[in-house]
């Protein structure tokens, strides 16, 4: 790999992409509270709260114009995932959107009516996480409330569609999980096939694993946020824990790979926008790093807030539970990571 | 040294197949279902079972309830128990700790009758240590208790007493003193739980297991409930907490545990042996099965040596390292298997009946239990190297924030 | 947002193309040689060549001995240098910090003869900070200077003073009133290290680095050496300390590295390319290659992750990740390539001419240099997480152990 | 794996081991001082160190009695590895050892003379890594002080014997490695074959390992101790720094590692010597866990001393220098971890 590129390293952020972030930001604060969070489970969806995050415009900013949408790029649609994030919100944004995004991509007529009714929110549209094989069944991520889910079969990529989801099967991290029995489902619409449906399929993975590190930056910022202000107020042998060495130290260490997996996300957002061909194990590090990142920080935060920090009332609970399935849902870390590899390897050749 | 299988006496085995055999008898599916449910480490029908053979605390003599076993017997009981399930069995751990100190500094008159309903099985003791505001500091107790003439009166909180809802006595430490130094005002006394003034509430954790806050509200006990002389309750104390926190210098020919740890490493084996019962049914995305997956057998290897780190790390440092190993590589093993180790018990496709997520969930736990890691890296620092203490305010004893 | 790559204009084409031809032609492999064999971080012919272009400071104007480049063209020259050898040109980045406040602070009369000097090549400075027994608090200098007249008088010594023996200039922190708190009774003195009192002891690291014990014995220096004023070297010493510890918004289109570890990432990165290469020819126990192999791909893959990280983590955070994760993937590619991972420069069978070899020895100092990665963790503890300062006896301000 | 097998967990040593453990502690302590390890380097073998030890009968102990030897076991092996590793003696301990056990093991009439060699210390024999493949060199532990090299060849266990060793190449750990060109060596003796061979080979390498991880613990508890004694004297901000939770939680956690991987290492040679055929993955368990032990101890050992442990002057750089190459020499990590995860595969089967 070259150690000494000429490129930018500019991080900071177009005026339009700051409104976007304190728009969403306000709008998950006001709208989606702990409480509300807490309410949707175990199922993880509040149909209230997506009703509002589709008067917001969340199901079409991300469309193409072509499609009715405002054509907001990867940047934006980022920055809207870490304050999802944040927010631990009940709501299928991520899926939603890459999903709604690639069938937008295929341009299919047979596509319209579903496409409308991804961009009102009515029709709520979700990915496979590996390709159909007969006999198997899936856990398919939001597959308890989406009724369309595009799966690759074969050489095509597919969109299955049922008029009753699945059933919900519980799970950890609160999220509408469902098993798929693909195999079951009789309406089939093939919106695209071979290189067509291989670029579009990989696309909507990588900007799931994009999306999903943003989401997961933001989930660990609150944890570490709710942890920080425990430890400013929390005495032992007279003086607040905070002052510790062995309380402070670990927090900074989740600061510092927060800050990290920031720049990284967003920064394979960028290049999906406007360098996607470069780069293309980006946002698999991005998965790979802000799932390390959440793991590892709801984990410590948790515990720094001693047998609090375990209890089911403290909010941290529910930021610890989810951090590991969101990061599951989008992708193998260790799969990924041979692929990242590859990368390095091909580099030097 | 000696690592070898014990050698049993004919009569040893035939006990040891009877023990199996009587466990697997009271051990029914609904004694599972409720611990899930309740999360209390404790079921009266299973405690009674076992009281009624004096085998719940079987290293006891007879006539005290017990039923005389060798450290052999004794050492299969604790095995066979844990075949059958440890998380049942917690609050027979918990209670031995205040027994002890019953029945040291006790009057056997009042003793005896109480240690003989805790081995019969028809009552268990939890520790009233910690309190809301104490964090790790439990000889800084503010839960006052005031003497007039015979009888006690009690006001305060505690806060992680495990077991109380189940139990019928809490082994309190209460300030007596308020104008001594803080090691030197506290006073031991055994409240029995369904007095006037007590109230419970549950604190739920996020690995199943319920914890209480207990209220004492002019809570009335007879002095003869007191454990050991007034303000003298640091010695007290130390009786069981050396005993918790103990170096573990083995005394019993390699009978017990190495590490402290070693119950929270059952957990994480538990998840290796499922994880390996999967690997030896499940394909991978080429449809090669994964036991012969390079990142399975990998993952597993490294897990092993975890694991085997994890029991053979002697006392409180095997403590800290079997929960460091197990938080490590519960999320490790769950990575490793994907989505369907966020699928809990009783769900369809969960691994080993929902052993993965779990291990996950509990692991979080042990980071707390008896004492936070970082109050245990403060003792080993301390006492295994020999560094100077922190000059903090108010320091002079870390020990036990949370007690189970 | 923009991670582009630079379009250039016609012009800076052509000067990237100049200086590349021109640094390839003076970066010898002598100057490799000699650089491994000193670890002085200097080259006194590679800094003349530079300097007699403008190219050592070339973003100074040309009349204070730089060639008044633009941003761009700045960037064009740090990226060649680092491509030609990073190492070597270690004693232009920690000049540059006294230079600042040479300029700023200094009569003109004295500092531009001496600027240029260091423009040219022909002179550079070191950072007389840390002190034997110091720790990591510069502020508690002790080296005394005592005014009388126009002269000072310096006594005491320096630790870790980096480039001392081939420096012309230290850039000293001196104790002038000790009476006064820690903070207000410093002065900075720009010491010529040619003057009489002073020796110069080498300290060698295990990365192959020379640093320096200085030690000062009634050294005599004018007062016009002065930098700000007497008992303001608090003051003076922020302009460069902030520099080095800066956050680092990026003031330049994004033409600087966001973060301050980059250049210790950078050796991971050669690390991995190296390995890389080795992969693509060796072959495992069973013939196979080795850039097929799982393990490989993983490894690389889990580094590569981590380069990302060390290099996209903004500021003194991104100081912290580098370090951490250096030593951590040194050790881990030095596992990966086993025993000939431990095999160095210049001998048979080393993987990159010793580059992992090289790497795990480096990735210890990374911890130290400029501070500790502990200081730095209590700098972000308390200017990013907003966390209160330990009452600490001593503590005012946690700084910089060890300076370049 | 069985979680609850009634073994006993007794790591009490026998009064014999003590006295073993006592003799050898006092001998380096005495014998090699850190000025000698520094004067051997780089080569990191002394001439008069080893006289000694042989004098000490370190090469005859733990060889059988029908070989002249006193037929110790692995377990007082590995407790004088203990003390071998804390003075990072410059003598090819452990490689002449297991190699010298391998040749008795054979019983082979051709190697009477180089036992006997062996035995007096005259002949210096070391055990090649890995199997011979025709055209490749290969880096041999002790290859530069070695006349005699044990190595598989195809079905056969083979002893390659040179009049000079090959010439050392430089190392990190300052370990007598050397490229040895086997093809180039004519005289060579078959010791055992096929599945003797095997057997003999498989339990050399199983005993290297189990002493280096010996021999890891005790390099890691010496390093530990140099930068415990520093920060009970050196301070910062008014006070010592082994009063702060950054500098004392660390240092605990290698004290911890040291104490579970001890444990682990003298299991495993009790295991080597009373129940070979049972736990057969515990040597590497041992190695692996004493070599991030060590890898990890060291590391933070020095860098706790601040620069200082930076410096070459400072001992403890000697032991960084070594923790990694001594646990490469006896296995790849990576490797190892697969055959360990085979055991708990194999075990629920």
């Amino acid at each position: 790999m070259d150690l000494v590129e000429l490129r930018r390293n500019d991080y900071t952020l177009e005026e339009v992409s700051q409104e976007v972030l304190v728009a969403f930001g306000d709008f998950f604060s006001d709208q989606c509270p702990t409480s509300l969070v807490r309410a949707s489970q175990p199922l993880g969806f509040d149909q209230g709260l997506w009703d509002r995050l589709v008067e917001m415009g969340t199901t079409t900013m991300g469309l193409p114009e072509s499609a009715g949408g405002d054509g907001a790029g990867m940047v934006e649609l980022a920055l809207v995932a870490e304050e999802f994030g944040r927010a631990i919100a009940p709501a299928p944004y991520i899926e939603h959107i890459v999903t709604s995004r690639a069938l937008a991509a295929a341009d299919n007529p047979a596509l319209v009516e579903i496409l409308a009714g991804a961009a009102d929110g009515s029709r709520i549209v979700a990915l496979a996480s590996a390709p159909i094989t007969p006999g198997a069944k899936q856990l398919v991520p939001a597959g308890a409330i989406a009724k369309d889910v595009l799966a690759f079969v074969g050489e095509d990529l597919v969109l299955f569609s049922v008029d009753t989801p699945f059933p919900h099967v519980a799970n950890q991290g609160s999220t509408p999980l469902a098993w798929w029995d693909f195999d079951s489902v009789s309406q089939r619409t093939v919106i695209a096939t071979g290189d067509e449906a291989l670029r579009i399929y990989t696309r909507a993975h990588d900007e799931r694993m994009v999306l999903t590190a943003a989401a997961l930056v933001g989930m660990t910022e609150y944890a570490l946020g709710l942890t920080v202000e425990f430890t400013k107020t929390r005495e032992t042998m007279g003086v607040l824990i905070a002052t510790l060495q062995g309380v402070a130290f670990p927090l900074t260490d989740i600061a510092t790979n927060i800050a990290g997996a920031r720049n990284i996300a967003r920064k394979a957002a960028w290049y999906l926008d406007f360098s996607p061909d470069e780069r293309p194990e980006l946002p698999a590090i991005a998965l790979v790093y802000a799932s390390q990142t959440a793991t590892h920080g709801t984990q410590q935060a948790a515990h720094l807030q001693g047998g609090l920090g375990f209890t089911v009332e403290n909010d941290i609970s529910m930021y610890f539970l989810r951090a590991k399935g969101w990061g599951s849902i989008a992708g193998d870390p260790n799969a990924l990571l041979a692929t990242i590899g590859d990368q390095v390897l091909a580099s030097v050749k | 040294m000696d690592f070898g299988l014990v050698e049993l006496s004919a009569e040893d085995r035939a006990l040891q197949s009877e023990i199996r055999a009587f466990l697997a008898e009271i051990f029914t599916p609904d004694v599972f279902q409720h611990e899930h449910e309740t999360g209390s480490g404790f079921n009266p029908k299973v405690y009674e079972a076992l009281g009624a053979r004096g085998w719940l605390y079987p290293e006891l003599p007879v006539e005290q309830g017990g039923a005389g076993f060798t450290p052999v017997q004794k050492r299969i009981m604790e095995l066979e128990l844990i075949r059958q399930d440890a998380r049942v069995m917690m609050m027979q751990g918990t209670s031995s700790l205040p027994m002890a100190a019953v029945r040291k500094y006790m009057d056997p008159a009042v003793a005896d009758p109480i240690l003989k309903e805790c081995a019969a099985g028809r009552a268990v003791m939890c520790l009233g240590y910690s309190e809301p505001d104490g964090g790790s500091d439990i000889a800084n107790a503010k839960v006052r208790a005031v003497q007039d003439g015979d009888m006690w009166t009690i006001n305060g909180s505690k806060m992680w007493t495990t077991g109380a809802h189940i139990s019928t006595y809490t082994f309190l430490i209460t300030r007596t003193d308020p104008e001594a130094p803080k090691h030197k005002g506290i006073t031991m006394i055994l409240v029995p739980l369904k007095s006037e003034g007590v109230t419970i509430q549950a604190i739920r954790t996020f690995s199943g297991e319920r914890t209480n806050i207990v209220y004492y509200e002019d809570v009335q006990v007879h002095d003869s409930m007191r454990v050991g002389g007034v303000n003298n309750g640091w010695t007290v104390l130390h009786g069981p907490l050396d005993e918790e926190h103990s170096i573990g210098l083995d005394m019993n020919g390699g009978l017990t545990d190495v590490s402290v740890g070693t119950g929270m490493c059952r957990v994480l084996g538990a998840s290796m042996n499922e994880v390996a019962s999967w690997a030896h049914k499940a394909t991978g995305s080429k449809g090669q099965l994964l036991a012969d997956d390079i990142r399975v057998r990998e993952s597993l290897g490294a897990a092993m040596v975890d694991y085997e780190a994890g029991i053979s790390t002697p006392g409180p440092m095997g403590r800290v390292k079997a929960s460091d190993v197990l938080v490590k590589n519960a999320a490790a093993l769950q990575d490793l298997v994907g989505t369907v180790g966020l699928l809990p018990m009783n769900t369809e496709g969960s691994i080993g009946n929902g052993d993965i997520e779990y291990a996950h969930r509990f692991a979080q736990g042990t980071a707390t239990y008896g004492g936070t890691v970082e109050v245990f890296r403060t003792i080993i620092a301390q006492h295994v190297l020999g560094l100077p203490k922190a000059q903090l305010p108010g320091a002079k004893v870390f020990l036990a924030g949370k007690k189970k």
